[in-house]
């Protein structure tokens, strides 16, 4: 009985996991391409969660129609955020533009929650809610979707910076802007796009989630989660960003199990990623796949 | 990081003590003993609603001159700040409540403990750079978070715990009037040591240390002393600031350190102005009176459209994103912060009308 | 003042600069009414102290200036006729000026393939030819294709080498460099100067060229432009430079006898042309 | 040339390296490389890029750790020690890539030099006026302004490092490096970058810096006509290893050199070393 | 002034803002309506709804700020936290402290049986202790009419936050006396979230009993987690815990879930609920708007302290001292006009327990339909150790 709960927190810590994944690349393409530490990540789940369950609720389109035109109204907005908010920002000091970002969290948070309340909300039926049963958990649909999902918007990404020649371009505006100027990129289009995927992907998770759990506040900290995954990983690492969500996911599994059956600590859930972050980070200066800086004199 | 290159030209100094003073011109100098003089007689003609403000700006303002030195000159991250400032609350309430140790006292020896505090877990510091630095000090933001809601012991675990009035000479002080002198007392001496320490030899190489590590440690510096350092000595100050504001409010609770606090601090020295001791205290009054001013205006708004429920509880959530707009606004038009500005406007007028 | 400017029929001239004043930061002067005209085909030298504001120069034509708080308060800039002072650097990149900026600026955390192929960003003639212009690169620099690590890990000269691969992979029209020989020992100097006489012979590629080798530059430019404090203190053809008795003192080194550096036991005197 | 500063050769050399190897994953930067500077020397490293020279001054002033071999500063071994203990023992350096403290004053930087020779800490700077921490500090500005007045770089004093031309920004890393008050100073290509005319003060500098200040000096330069008047001894790198070492003029006969480095025939020596 | 300066102290966007805004909305609505109609003895109440984001210290520079210059004469407040570190406070400076927290702690105006007591503390509302008991007491009864065999499992869920802390000793000791098998507590977050883990848990330990001590945004996220993952425990939910909303929007997660209500709900047909409906419409002219539970409570808060005033007006004037003797002196009292909404309740100078009437509801919720039906009501006794706790 106590072995089954243990697999069963397991896979529900993957499950978690690869969400938490998909939102560090995310975060990692703007923090790779732009060198900003998107403290606003979370929100972007939120606004693009709200925004479908407002087509499909308040608009009563079919999901199927809802669903790509979420996707169209985040792109324009990471458009639309980036040339009004951070395109100005291009050329300031790396942390003015992260203190923007979290401005932007604060504002979009309580932008949020006047328009759409504080209660979590449900998603009408999309997939069937009944779960199904894998490995001995019940899984919902929708939470098994988003596993395949994840996976192949992961290995998406992995080509993306390794071949495509936008890619490199991002990769070099990270390194630096004057550089990447002289070489005849746009830094401009690079943020921008940039942005937009990254705010179109997280949208994706934000729906996924808010199909299982509802649409709610909540959603926004996985823009916290997503830190420790991250920097597990390694800041600039698309394969570090999706291992560290799996390890965070699971790390929190596991916590829950070792509180509830022996330490009865509480909320070991919560702090217990922290710990080994920071464990992993002694050991790991870099994270497990973070490049290290070049020190040369 | 700002560049301090508008350095007013036609100063000619004669002799290097002249040349090495706290203010770079007399008439800095002047005006920062004029304002502390106006500070003193502040609380004779301020409303005691000002006066919360002016005491507010005091405690933050100390504390984040601590995350200044840390960020703005060593140039490592910190988002846990507000977790040493509750230590330091939680420390001076526990001094005093356990062992009667006078609030007076308490207050620097709860520097004392968040400095060592600091140093522990300043640690990775000698390890970690940049993000991965600031992430660990995020992480130290959510375990002592996490500590505080536990240690009954400490910090009397989630119902926190009550911090007493200060005492000078067997009289207490209670009012708000009393309590802004103590404020402003430690925020003129903490400021002071921040500025001196600034300008010699461990200020320095703070500075080189966030400037350039490896040549810093070419010229002698140990690096992971250094860095580790900056976080003792930022964390005496969130401890002190910390202190100050658990017996100004009379109870501490481990909700109002949270990482939003982190992160008000990190807007203060940012607006401010990074590595700016001076520009510390003008982002510090930024951003303790954003809210209030918005708050104002909200205010208003209700007394000119009526108290219409609806709108009072649209009303806080304006608030609330105001408060992330007027960062961003002053982020996109200001990056590097007030003391960069007021610098353009001073070296403006000094070369007026000969501009360039 | 100085000579007057070489005489070349417009429609030879590639690049001309008139009058341009550089601001930075809203308050400092650095280029105060600069002009200078680099005709097609040509290697055009700019020579100067430092701090004169070569580089500055430089940012201003390619529109790099934007990133470091500057921007042309006065005066314009025409490529090929059109006016393209404080436009976006990508466009002028597009319309074929490549700037080598001065202190390599390689992208440390790419692999030098990669750098390479960044180098022809705003090309749009597919993989084969930019394999091809790789390949040709690194016939030039056959050091560069062994190095297969981070292009961080490469040595001063290593990185130099691969900053003007990478300007060649660009097929640019102009380009621009900032003191290109920094740091390089005297076979590459040979070398890379070897390379850029050659890569303009062969290609047509016109060259400004900012150095402070001013003996290796006026080998190989026809013009060459003097600056000092901002602003063109002499200028004109090659021949006329190396005679110059003021140019041959402060930047060639003196006539025949050359003075050995040891034995100068007074520190010289500046003339300035201003 | 001129030889007249080489002390008596049975003087304890100051800096002795003894078979170093450095190596980056593949890459072999430095091979069993040995030699010995000596008190008073002005001491010069020449090669083709990559060569290692950078590379060797690291593995002296601590950045890199050899992987085999070991470097001895005044008789000591100090292959172990991190480079803020190498600079306490009295190793200054400059840099390739130029590494100043961008944001600080010039004057700052080069206070920053003296670090080890400071003894006021985080609590006695602070309390300032109370614990002699002024009068030290004021002490060890006045030696700053001494190398400031050598430098001649009195007018920018109070400037911002990071705002310098590039030749200026040279001479303060110079300044800096004194400031440690060294008896060996390593300089990596003091001169690249600059035209003949700073050149010319750049070496005087250098000259007086190890007639006048009596400091033993370890440069790598490309230029080869200053390498060749005012060095005493030369060493050649290649791949890595050494391929000559000698008086300039043995140094630059030396067929090898002249064919790695100069890549020149004779009768154009005589044009080149000029440039 | 010649008004009476009222705090209002609101969680309008924190944490607990789920139940937070209507119950703020109730205490706005209802000064708003005295005032609009005749005022308090003649005076109007002066009020300014202060949002503390549920965070305490911004609480205690409100309260700062209420006892500055002009000094408040009562106070509505709102959480546990904040309200248990103003206890010292507001004795001192003699405000009654009406607040939303219905913690045990400030039952004990004397402080015989607590620490410290809590003499100018006020709540309309059976106690967090005493309304666990009752859902407890429930628990009892549902296990022996299903005919459960052995010791029924319970355990107590919530954050680790003095809200849900409050009742958990004194409600845990009494399962226990009841005969309860009282497992160790399983934390989560006041704030919604993702609590699969925690279901996870809870499945395993076999409760058959588990109390929600949270709010009712975390209730929902917490009951739609525990449906993802199969949990087939009854869940007893806090005052606080959930409401017709939060049940519409939990679904078919919220069926068979037992909670408690401290008045008439909106639905409900008693005299009283015509002014409640008038004061409604205060902030919804249209009077369309159907009010949760917590609303109504709240109408009942300020009413409580309404009738108060007008007590101390007639006996000495309207001050914090005379209030407070005017609350002690009420004897199963139900404000005037609210007959059948408010529960009787009595206050003395040494109990500050109002009412210990716990009304036990269910909701039935599948298929779409919400209902919610009282099934249980219990009369918790005063015991003389349970003051305080
Ligand atoms: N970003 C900047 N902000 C302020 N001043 C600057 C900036 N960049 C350059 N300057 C100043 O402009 C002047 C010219 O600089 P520039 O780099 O163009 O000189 P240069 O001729 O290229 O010198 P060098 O030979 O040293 O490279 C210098 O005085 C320098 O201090
Ligand atoms: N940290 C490092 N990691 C990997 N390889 C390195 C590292 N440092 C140097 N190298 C390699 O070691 C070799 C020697 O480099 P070094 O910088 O010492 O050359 P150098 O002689 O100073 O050349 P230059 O005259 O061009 O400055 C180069 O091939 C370089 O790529
Ligand atoms: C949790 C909320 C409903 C606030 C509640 N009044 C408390 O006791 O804290
Ligand atoms: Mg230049
Ligand atoms: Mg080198």
């Amino acid at each position: 009985m106590e072995s089954n709960l243990l697999f069963q927190l397991m896979v529900n810590g993957v499950i978690v996991g690869t969400l938490y994944g998909v939102v560090a690349m995310c975060f990692v393409l703007i923090y790779k391409s732009t060198q900003v530490v998107n403290f606003a990540q979370g929100e972007f789940l939120l606004i693009g969660a709200w925004t479908c369950w407002w087509l499909v609720t308040s608009m009563a389109l079919p999901f199927w129609i809802a669903f790509p035109m979420t996707f169209l109204f985040m792109l324009a907005f990471g458009v639309t955020l980036q040339m009004v908010v951070l395109r100005p920002m291009i050329g300031e000091p790396v942390i003015s533009v992260i203190m923007v970002t979290i401005g932007l969290s604060i504002f979009f948070q309580a932008v949020m929650k006047s328009i759409f309340g504080v209660w979590p909300q449900p998603f009408p039926e999309i997939f069937p809610v009944k779960s199904v049963n894998v490995l001995g958990l019940q899984v919902q649909p929708a939470y098994l979707m988003s596993l395949v999902v994840s996976v192949v918007i992961m290995g998406l990404f992995a080509w993306f910076f390794k071949y495509s020649r936008m890619g490199l371009a991002m990769r070099a505006t990270a390194f630096n802007q004057q550089v990447a100027q002289s070489l005849g990129i746009s830094v401009k289009n690079v943020f921008a796009m940039a942005w937009a995927i990254s705010a179109m992907v997280s949208a994706l998770a934000g729906v996924v989630v808010g199909m299982v759990n509802g649409v709610s506040s909540a959603l926004s900290f996985f823009g916290i989660k997503v830190f420790p995954a991250v920097i597990v990983g390694g800041l600039d690492s698309i394969v570090g960003a999706i291992i560290g969500g799996l390890i965070i996911g699971l790390l929190e599994n596991m916590a829950e199990y070792v509180d509830g059956q022996w330490l009865h600590v509480g909320n070991l859930y919560t702090v217990a990623p922290f710990y080994v972050l920071v464990i992993i980070l002694m050991i790991k200066p870099y994270g497990l796949f973070g490049t290290k800086t070049i020190e040369r004199v | 990081m700002i560049s301090s290159s508008l350095i007013p030209c036609g100063q000619f100094k004669t002799s290097y003590a002249a040349d090495t003073t706290l203010f770079l011109t007399p008439a800095s100098r002047n005006w920062c003993i004029f304002g502390v003089v106006l500070a003193l007689a502040a609380p004779l003609v301020a409303s005691n609603y000002l006066l919360a403000i002016l005491i507010q700006i005091g405690y933050y303002g100390i504390a984040a001159l601590g995350l200044n030195i840390l960020v703005g000159s060593t140039g490592q991250i910190s988002l846990g700040h507000a977790a040493f400032f509750g230590f330091g609350a939680f420390a001076s309430a526990w001094l005093n409540n356990s062992f009667g140790v006078p609030v007076l006292l308490a207050i620097p020896l709860a520097g004392v403990m968040t400095t060592a505090l600091g140093l522990l877990f300043g640690i990775p510091a000698g390890r970690l750079k940049g993000l991965y630095l600031a992430i660990a000090t995020f992480a130290s933001q959510f375990i002592l978070e996490d500590f505080f809601s536990r240690a009954n012991w400490f910090t009397g675990g989630s119902s926190g715990a009550m911090a007493g009035p200060i005492n000078v000479f067997g009289y207490e002080v209670s009012g708000d009037k009393g309590f802004f002198y103590v404020v402003l007392f430690f925020l003129v001496v903490m400021y002071l040591l921040g500025a001196n320490l600034l300008r010699t030899r461990d200020g320095r190489a703070f500075v080189a240390v966030r400037d350039h590590y490896l040549s810093a440690e070419v010229m002698g510096i140990n690096l992971t002393k250094y860095r580790i350092l900056s976080f003792g000595i930022s964390s005496f100050y969130a401890g002190v600031g910390g202190a100050l504001y658990g017996h100004y409010l009379g109870y501490v609770s481990a909700e109002g350190f949270t990482i939003l606090l982190s992160i008000q601090f990190l807007g203060m020295i940012i607006i401010g102005g990074m590595g700016s001791v001076m520009g510390t205290l003008m982002g510090t009054a930024f951003m303790v009176l954003l809210p209030e001013a918005t708050e104002a205006t909200v205010s208003t708004i209700k007394h000119v459209a009526g108290d219409i429920p609806a709108l009072t509880s649209a009303l806080a959530y304006i608030k609330e994103a105001a408060i992330g707009l007027a960062i961003v606004l002053f982020l996109m038009f200001e990056p590097d912060g007030l003391v960069h500005r007021w610098r353009l406007i001073k070296s403006y007028w000094k070369l007026y009308p000969f501009s360039y | 003042m100085a000579e007057p400017a070489p005489k070349l029929a417009p429609e030879e001239i590639l690049l001309s600069v008139n009058n341009i004043e550089v601001v930075y930061d809203d308050v400092i002067l650095v280029l105060r009414g600069v002009s200078l005209d680099v005709p097609k085909g040509r290697i055009v030298t700019l020579l100067g102290p430092n701090g004169a504001g070569k580089s500055t120069t430089l940012k201003a034509i390619s529109g790099l200036l934007g990133t470091e708080d500057g921007e042309v308060t006065r005066g314009n800039i025409t490529f090929m006729g059109e006016e393209i002072a404080n436009r976006a650097p990508e466009e002028i990149v597009r319309r074929g000026i490549f700037q080598v900026m001065e202190g390599r600026r390689i992208i440390e955390d790419m692999t030098v393939t990669e750098n390479l192929r960044l180098g022809a960003f705003t090309r749009k003639d597919g993989g084969a030819a930019i394999r091809n212009d790789i390949d040709m690169v690194f016939n030039y620099f056959p050091r560069l294709k062994e190095r297969t690590g981070l292009a961080g890990y490469l040595s001063g000269g290593e990185q130099q080498m691969l900053a003007i691969g990478r300007a060649m992979m660009a097929r640019p029209k102009m380009i621009l460099l900032d003191e290109p020989s920094m740091g390089l020992s005297p076979l590459l100097v040979k070398e890379v100067f070897g390379i850029i006489e050659k890569l303009c012979a062969e290609t047509g590629v016109t060259i400004l060229l900012v150095e402070q080798n001013a003996r290796m530059a006026l080998k190989i430019a026809e013009f060459g432009y003097i600056m000092e404090s901002g602003k063109i203190v002499l200028d004109g053809a090659k021949d006329d430079l190396v005679n110059n008795e003021d140019v041959k003192e402060f930047y060639l080194g003196g006539d025949k006898e050359r003075k050995s550096f040891k034995n100068l036991k007074s520190y010289k005197r500046r003339k300035r042309w201003l | 040339m001129s030889v007249e500063g080489i002390a008596a050769p049975q003087s304890r050399p100051v800096l002795e390296v003894r078979d170093v190897s450095l190596g980056f994953g593949g890459v072999r930067a430095l091979t069993e490389v040995s030699f010995e500077v000596r008190k008073g020397e002005l001491f010069s490293i020449i090669g083709p890029n990559g060569a290692g020279k950078t590379s060797m001054l690291n593995c002296v002033s601590g950045r890199y750790k050899p992987s085999s071999g070991r470097v001895f500063l005044k008789g000591r071994d100090v292959t172990g020690l991190t480079p803020n203990t190498r600079a306490t023992l009295g190793l200054g350096r400059t840099f390739q890539n130029l590494a100043l403290f961008g944001h600080m004053s010039v004057l700052d930087n080069i206070m920053v030099g003296r670090h080890h020779l400071l003894r006021n800490n985080a609590v006695s700077g602070a309390l300032y006026w109370l614990t002699g921490a002024r009068r030290e500090e004021l002490a060890h500005r006045r030696k700053v302004e001494d190398i400031i007045d050598f430098l001649e770089i009195a007018h920018i004093r109070k400037a911002v490092a990071g705002t310098l031309p590039y030749g200026l920004r040279k001479r303060v890393e110079l300044a800096r490096a004194m400031a440690v008050e060294p008896s060996i100073i390593l300089l990596d290509e003091p001169m690249a970058g600059m035209n003949l005319e700073e050149k010319e003060d750049m070496a005087r500098y250098i000259v007086d810096l190890n007639e006048e200040w009596g400091m033993t000096v370890v440069m790598i330069e490309h230029d080869m006509g200053v390498v060749m008047d005012i060095s005493h001894r030369v060493m050649v790198l290649e791949f890595g290893r050494k391929i000559a070492e000698g008086l300039p003029d043995e140094v630059m006969a030396n067929e090898r050199v002249k064919v790695a480095y100069l890549g020149i025939d004779d009768d154009e020596a005589a044009g080149e070393n000029a440039a | 002034a010649d008004g009476i300066l009222v705090g209002h102290i609101a969680d309008i966007t924190g944490a607990t803002s789920s139940v937070g805004k209507p119950y703020g909305q109730g205490i706005a609505d209802a000064m708003n309506y005295i005032n609009a109609n005749g005022g308090v003895a003649g005076k109007k109440i002066i009020f300014e709804t202060v949002d503390y984001a549920y965070e305490v210290p911004r609480a205690m520079a409100a309260y700062k700020k209420l006892t500055g210059s002009e000094k408040a004469v009562a106070i509505q407040g709102w959480g546990t936290g904040d309200t248990e570190a103003l206890v010292t406070n507001v004795a001192k400076d003699e405000i009654p402290y009406f607040s939303a927290s219905y913690s045990g702690h400030l039952t004990d105006p004397q402080g015989k049986t607590s620490v410290k007591g809590a003499p100018y503390n006020f709540f309309y509302g059976p106690s967090y202790s005493d309304a666990c008991r009752g859902l407890v007491q429930w628990a009892a009864d549902d296990w022996k009419k299903k005919g459960g065999t052995g010791k029924p499992k319970y355990v107590h869920m919530g954050d680790n936050h003095p809200y849900p802390n409050a009742p958990k000793q004194s409600c845990g000791a009494y399962a226990k006396e009841l005969g309860f098998d009282v497992l160790n507590e399983i934390q989560y977050s006041l704030k919604p979230g993702d609590f699969k883990a925690q279901c996870l848990s809870l499945k395993e330990s076999g409760a058959q009993y588990a109390y929600l001590a949270n709010t009712s945004g975390s209730t929902i996220s917490l009951l739609k987690s525990c449906e993802t993952v199969g949990v087939n425990t009854q869940f007893l939910a806090n005052i606080w815990g959930t409401d017709e909303g939060s049940l519409k929007t939990a679904g078919d997660a919220a069926d068979k879930l037992v909670w408690v209500v401290g008045a008439a709900t909106w639905a409900d047909d008693v005299p009283g609920m015509k002014l409640v409906k008038e004061i409604s419409k205060v902030s919804d002219a249209s009077g369309a708007e159907a009010r949760p539970v917590h609303y109504i409570r709240a109408v009942c808060s300020v009413f409580y302290m309404k009738e108060a005033m007008e007590a101390a007006a007639k006996s000495g004037g309207i001050s914090g001292p005379n209030i407070k003797k005017a609350m002690e002196g009420m004897k199963d009292k139900v404000p005037a006009g609210l007959e059948g909404v408010c529960l009787p309740s009595t206050w003395t100078n040494e109990d500050h327990r109002g009412t210990t009437t716990v009304k036990v509801y269910q909701a039935s919720t599948k298929g779409g339909s919400i209902g919610m039906k009282q099934i249980y009501t219990a009369e918790i006794p005063r015991r003389k150790e349970w003051l305080g706790w």
